[in-house]
């Protein structure tokens, strides 16, 4: 990378620190992005209302006065709670969501670590995060904080399912786990013969592409899937006792994680990073234009999600459990089979 | 990541530094699973122990194996520990009556199996390198599609020479399935 | 030639026609009737086309046809499907026909070439074509379709007469409960018998003939609300998982004796080359023929045929001539070079194969005698005609099985229908005896056809069935001036004759009963309407013509013109590395003309007997004379088989042997314990007054003690606790390693 | 790196794992040094397969799917034995019948 852009050969140390500084800078910028573009502005439009006005120019800074906020305030924790793990949690959930990024490539070799096993990499560190919520539900002292927690494992865990199954469509059809080969036979590809667009895999894996967003939104536990948090049931459920800087920890991690999976999904199903491949663009280009890339399509899948957020009204628990198993599992089961046939016919 | 380190002469020095801490903290976490007064504790300790394992494959080379080490041990198995412990009896702090009246028994059969595992393994292997060979010999494949190629090692052997093992297990999975959701409902 | 590759299409139709019939069927205007009939309709023309590619094909062989290059490119068999079929095998072959032919049997082959005269022999490969199915290890499975003439019969044969059932149904079973259903399963049955025709490996003739019969248990208990109806599915399916073990167990043997492959070709090439081992092959051989015997209802495994009445007519129609039965046939057809070369069938005089069949044969058509039951009468003699196949194969006769399992098809099925058409006028009673009769009248279309496939059944000169059964007498070779057979099976020939007569016989009196005499049922009988009496027709037409396929190529009366003679055997039976050299019997005018005339006399004696009374001294003879009345009372029992299956066996077990058993126990075992009990309280008294009060107890007190002292520390071993029994385990692993270590290692 | 290393450190996890099983009375304690049995044996699954060929990795696979299944079904009876006694120590469980 540094190669390409800077004409410098570095160490094998010293590039992976580039990357790792550069990606963290990345992700934080466009979280904190997304969090004022959708969480402050496009919810107050939606409810006819203005947003944040008075911090900087139309609200901009008024997050930054939020992180402020956060990390003045007292840590407290209950009298009973388990303070290790009370405190150990939210750092299991913000490794699990920063972990994810190790792998999402953001140009031809705009990546922390191009592995192998690319997107089964990410759904791995992606379940980790169940583990710090069950830690913080268990160790918080708190019936609230315990049911909560308690759902949102189940509510995890029974997600994972058709996330890990909607993108073994992908994987079929690219024939590859690694990400940037992923990319490369979309940007590759052809639609019957023709390859002005290359041939993103949501216009073949449309089912997958489905059943991944809706997964998504359940892995984040965003409305209509916030049984976990839902206020009026469970206050705020596995966080409820959590205050200042652990609690902008997890929020930190919820709309990082939002970027994340919209990252994986851009990559998977609209073509990452890359351009047509027909379009004969140089790598060198790419690494400039692939950044802008994949953020602008991240960017906007993220839009998806909160839009549906702002949008429906939450489920029930039976609700959520029932349109897993029975609905999501067995069509992206028929959906792996029907890619299955079709592969192996053409 | 594994292939570039696996390609440098220099990967034994970091490596062995790498296992070395891996070993130790993994020893200390096992022996607090089975050592703890809190339940939850131990599954945590054991979370530990086996993210070691994981980056033990990862030393190994076996990337394949440590993803599926994090998605299902990680993942699944330890939540389910914490879901079967958080359903029966979650008590904060630590609890007395985990072990029963064999613990002097136990630390002699311990001490006793390691004796002659280590023995054994001492006069067999001795000082015995790792190699990989077996990888770069057995996944011609690899080379000729590079990155990724013992992924697909790996599945063109579970497909074609396991293919039998693997349809049984896939029928012991879905036994296994049947009969925990048969034992656990409530009528 | 797009037939030969695209064959598969065939089977998919009718699997196609199931799903749709399923799925929609009862949303369509017919209830899926109409489905059914489209597809089949299709799976006919394709089949027919295919058969018409197959003739024309095989009549200028592979290298004069104008598209020799498509021909050569279709007769390679890709190696993945067969290991030993290769190119320079079977062309080598091809060039050593003769000669091999000439090494087996000088005296057959003479007579082989005397009869084909100068005609050039061709060989027509076999087209195969398979895809990977899945790999394991080394081995590979395939599926595929493996084209020749045997194959390509069968597929016109089920198709015809699928689709003549399939008109046939809609007015039998018109306004049935489970219409639809019964649609969709007649669907699938002809296509999983079409999928077993055309398997490639015995993988695929395993599957097909378990689908094959889950259907037939399906249709057979089409009406399962009747508890005879699902006993008798019941007991189909039951008796034919008896044979299913032969069958696995004989692919098995099979598969490993032709070095670890399932293709047939393989497993027929090995065979007849000599490359497996005799005693394997007869070993395998044996166990195909348990299969057979409960497929194709073959005597000890019979039982169950006749009791598959209980379906529907038309479905005993499709089992009884095209497809259930006749898989036994074709299953041994198939893979004929094991049975050829493991029996030793040329040149001997008596095998297995050809026993289990002319016993079938005979005993088959004897039990046809006394049952009241027309439907049973057509059962039994499915059996008896079956028997025939099996023991023409059994000689060695391939071509007159085959020939036979052809004709068969359509006079047996318009046998079948025709009662099917008698029952549906006389209030869906079968009892010939009391509740039809007379019927000649008011059922003329009825009455004509049936009085035609009786005539061809019987053998009766020039219908179909005196043309193949002739051809099978002739085959064993035992008749005085028959030439060119396999080997003389003198006992195979005179049973056959007798069965013969019976079978003649026997149809004349179920013509008598049915139409003859007075009507003894109930109502207004009529004839039935236009989509009954046209499969007849259909079928009585096929069954009466059906013999010009296969003409003698000298009858020494007239002389066959060239072109019709024998065209049959060209173009069914393989010629090639994957079938035996079988030799051909010469058509011989003195058996011909005796078995006419025992045919004649069975249907005389009927006559006389039914229709002139004469004979009167045999009318009631089996309330005067005790060997007549027990000889009956056993046909009437069926020789007692499923007395012997279900009483004896079954009841031996649970009554006398069960009994006697525990009076063994009350009595013998229990006595020797009580005597032994009582002389040993008797000892013990004194004993324990003289010996054991005084000397032992001391002693006894001190290892007592001991004893529970030991028993003390002992007991806490057998605590019921997991992890104490754990750690003894682990305990005793590591010392037992630490030894193995140590000392051994 | 040697083999031994790997093979050693799978030694001490097996032991650790004996030794649980025998000592803890709590079933899913239990479980867990199950856990740690079964992943020593991958160790030594893996280590070996870098000399003998990719089935010890293949198998190391089966290993893991069969111990989810484990977990699942042993779950499912400790669940089933607090729901009839309250308690999941199995130290009590020394009855014939239930």
């Amino acid at each position: 990378m540094t190669r390409a852009l800077l004409g410098v050969e570095l160490a094998y140390w010293q590039s992976t620190l580039i990357r790792v500084l550069a990606g963290l800078v990345a992700v934080l910028l466009l979280t904190g992005g997304v969090v004022y573009l959708y969480l402050f502005k496009f919810v107050s439009f939606m409810q006819s209302r203005l947003g944040p006005m008075e911090a900087g120019p139309y609200g901009s800074l008024q997050l930054l006065a939020e992180v402020g906020k956060w990390l003045q305030k007292e840590d407290i924790h209950t009298e009973d709670s388990d303070r290790t793990i009370f405190g150990l949690a939210p750092a299991v959930v913000l490794s699990s969501t920063f972990l994810m990024f190790v792998v999402i490539p953001a140009g031809p070799d705009l990546v922390i670590a191009n592995l192998g096993t690319g997107i089964y990499y990410v759904l791995a560190v992606s379940s980790l995060s169940v583990l710090g919520i069950l830690m913080a539900g268990w160790a918080s002292a708190n019936k609230y904080a315990l049911l909560g927690g308690l759902r949102a494992a189940g509510q995890l865990i029974a997600y994972e399912l058709p996330l890990v199954l909607a993108v073994l469509g992908v994987v079929i059809q690219a024939g590859s786990l690694n990400l940037q080969d992923i990319v490369a036979a979309q940007s590759g590809g052809s639609i019957f013969g023709w390859d002005g667009i290359g041939n993103p895999f949501i216009l073949t894996q449309f089912v997958a592409f489905g059943i991944f967003m809706v997964a998504v939104q359940a892995e984040l536990t965003q409305t209509p899937f916030d049984m976990p948090i839902a206020e009026s049931e469970l206050v705020a459920g596995y966080q409820v006792e959590y205050t200042g800087i652990r609690f902008l920890v997890y929020f930190i991690s919820e709309f990082a994680t939002a970027v994340g999976f919209a990252a994986v999904a851009s990559t998977l199903f609209l073509g990452g990073w890359a351009l047509p491949a027909s379009w004969g663009l140089s790598d060198g280009v790419m690494h400039v234009v692939g950044p802008l890339m994949i953020s602008t399509k991240a960017i906007l899948l993220v839009g998806v999600v909160f839009w549906a957020r702002f949008s429906l009204p939450r489920f029930r628990e039976d609700q959520l459990q029932t349109l897993a198993w029975k609905f999501m599992i067995p069509i992206a089961l028929a959906n792996i089979v029907v890619t299955g046939v079709l592969k192996v016919v053409f | 990541m594994t292939g570039v380190l696996a390609a440098s002469t220099s990967f034994a020095v970091p490596a062995n530094v790498a296992f070395a801490v891996m070993a130790v903290f993994m020893v200390a976490a096992a022996v607090r699973v089975v050592t703890t007064k809190n339940v939850v504790h131990a599954a945590l300790w054991l979370v530990v122990v086996l993210g070691g394992v994981g980056l033990n494959y990862l030393l190994l080379q076996a990337e394949f194996v440590a993803m599926t080490q994090f998605l299902v041990y990680l993942g699944a198995v330890v939540v389910l520990f914490l879901f079967g412990i958080m359903l029966t009896r979650a008590p904060l702090g630590v609890s007395d009556d985990l072990d029963n009246s064999q613990r002097r028994l136990g630390v002699v059969i311990g001490v006793l199996l390691l004796a002659v595992l280590s023995f054994a393994l001492v006069r067999s292997f001795g000082a015995d390198k790792l190699t990989f060979e077996a990888y770069d010999q057995g996944a011609e494949v690899a080379r000729a599609v590079g990155e990724n190629g013992r992924t697909q090692a790996i599945s063109d052997s579970i497909f074609g020479e396991y293919l039998i093992p693997f349809e049984v297990t896939s029928v012991l999975l879905l036994a296994a399935l049947i009969g925990a959701i048969v034992l656990a409902r409530k009528d | 030639m797009w037939f030969f590759t695209h064959v598969w299409i065939i089977p998919a139709l009718m699997v196609l026609s199931f799903l749709l019939i399923l799925l929609f069927g009862k949303k369509m205007p017919k209830k899926g009737s109409e489905i059914g009939i489209f597809f089949i309709g299709i799976a006919l023309v394709m089949s027919i086309a295919t058969a018409v590619n197959w003739w024309s094909w095989s009549s200028g062989g592979p290298e004069v046809t104008s598209k020799a290059a498509e021909a050569a490119a279709l007769s390679e068999v890709q190696p993945k499907c067969s290991k030993v079929a290769t190119e320079e095998r079977l062309e080598a072959a091809e060039q050593g026909e003769k000669g091999k032919a000439q090494g087996k049997s000088v005296a057959a082959a003479a007579a082989s070439s005397a009869e084909k005269g100068g005609e050039p022999e061709i060989a027509t490969r076999p087209v195969v074509r398979c895809l990977s199915w899945f790999e394991t290890g080394n081995d590979r499975m395939t599926i595929g379709t493996l084209v020749d003439g045997q194959s390509v019969l069968m597929l016109v044969v089920v198709t015809i007469i699928s689709l003549l059932v399939h008109v046939f149904s809609t007015d039998y079973v018109g306004g049935d409960r489970r219409y639809t259903h019964y649609f969709a399963f007649l669907s699938l049955f002809t296509a999983s018998m079409l999928f077993f025709v055309l398997g490639q490996s015995t993988l695929q003739l395993i599957i097909g003939w378990e689908l094959v019969g889950v259907c037939s248990f399906a249709l057979i208990g089409h009406w399962w609300e009747e508890k005879p109806n699902t006993d008798a599915a019941l007991k189909a399916f039951l008796t034919n998982r008896v044979g299913d073990v032969g069958l696995l167990v004989g692919m098995t043997v099979l598969y490993f004796a032709a070095d670890r492959s399932f293709s047939v070709l393989d497993i027929n090439i090995l065979a007849n080359e000599g490359e497996i081992r005799h005693v394997v092959l007869l070993v395998a051989a044996c166990c195909l023929i348990t299969a057979v015997m409960s497929k194709s209802g073959q005597f000890i495994l019979h039982t169950w045929l006749p009791d598959a009445m209980a379906g529907p007519t038309p479905v005993s129609a499709l089992i009884h001539a095209a497809t259930m039965v006749v898989a036994g046939i074709y299953l041994v057809a198939r893979l004929y070079p094991v049975f050829f070369e493991g029996l030793s069938i040329a040149g001997s005089s008596v095998n297995l194969l050809a026993v289990v069949g002319a016993v079938t044969a005979l005993f088959g058509a004897l039990l046809a005698f006394v049952q009241k039951d027309i439907k049973k009468v057509l059962a039994y003699s499915t059996v008896s005609q079956l028997g025939f196949m099996v023991t023409s194969l059994g000689v060695g006769a391939w071509t007159a099985a085959m020939f036979h399992l052809f004709t068969h098809a359509f006079f047996k099925a318009c046998l079948f229908l025709g009662a099917g058409s008698l029952s549906h006028a006389c209030h869906h009673s079968f009892n010939m005896v009391d509740d039809m009769g007379g019927l000649r009248k008011v059922m003329p279309k009825t009455f004509w056809t049936y009085l035609i496939a009786t005539g061809a059944l019987a053998g009766v000169f020039p219908l179909s069935g005196f043309w193949s059964k002739d051809e099978i007498l002739s085959g064993t070779g035992s008749f005085p001036g028959t030439e060119g057979a396999n080997g003389t099976y003198h006992l195979m020939l005179v049973m056959l004759l007798l069965a013969a007569f019976c079978t003649a016989a026997y149809m004349t009196r179920t013509i008598w009963y049915a139409f003859y005499g007075e009507f003894r049922g109930h109502g207004h009988p009529h004839e039935s309407g236009p989509r009954i009496t046209v499969p007849l027709i259909i079928l009585a037409t096929l069954g009466a013509v059906a013999g010009v396929a296969n003409l003698p190529k000298s009858l020494q009366v007239v002389d066959v013109p060239g072109a019709w003679a024998t065209r049959f055997e060209k173009f069914v039976e393989p010629v090639g590395l994957y079938f035996p050299a079988i030799s051909h019997a010469g058509f011989n005018l003195t058996l011909a003309v005796v078995s006419v005339v025992v045919g004649l006399a069975g249907i005389g004696t009927s006559y006389l007997y039914f229709w002139k009374g004469s004979f009167r001294w045999a009318q009631g003879l089996s309330s005067r004379n005790k060997l007549a009345a027990a000889g009956k009372r056993v046909l009437e029992n069926k020789y007692y088989f499923d007395w012997l299956y279900t009483d004896v066996i079954t009841g031996f077990v649970k009554g006398p042997l069960a009994n006697a058993t525990n009076w063994f126990n009350q009595h013998v075992v229990d006595g020797i314990v009580n005597g032994v009990g009582r002389g040993a309280v008797g000892t013990g008294q004194w004993v324990y007054k003289n010996v054991d009060q005084k000397v032992v107890d001391g002693t006894v007190n001190g290892i007592g003690a001991g004893a529970g002292a030991t028993g003390g520390v002992l007991r806490h071993l057998q605590s019921g606790r997991v992890q104490q029994y754990a750690a003894l385990f682990f305990v005793a692993a590591a010392v037992l390693t630490g030894v193995f270590v140590v000392a051994i290692g | 790196m040697l083999l031994n290393q790997f093979l050693l450190l799978s030694a001490v996890l097996f032991s650790i794992g004996v030794y649980g099983v025998v000592v803890r009375k709590n079933g899913v304690l239990v479980l867990m040094s199950i856990e740690l049995i079964l992943n020593a044996v991958n160790i030594n699954l893996i280590a070996f397969s870098t000399f003998w060929g990719l089935g010890g990795q293949v198998f190391a696979l089966f290993v893991i799917a069969v111990a989810a299944a484990e977990v699942g079904v042993g779950l499912a009876i400790v669940l089933l034995i607090y729901r009839n006694r309250r308690s999941v120590d199995i130290d009590t469980l020394d009855e014939l019948k239930g």
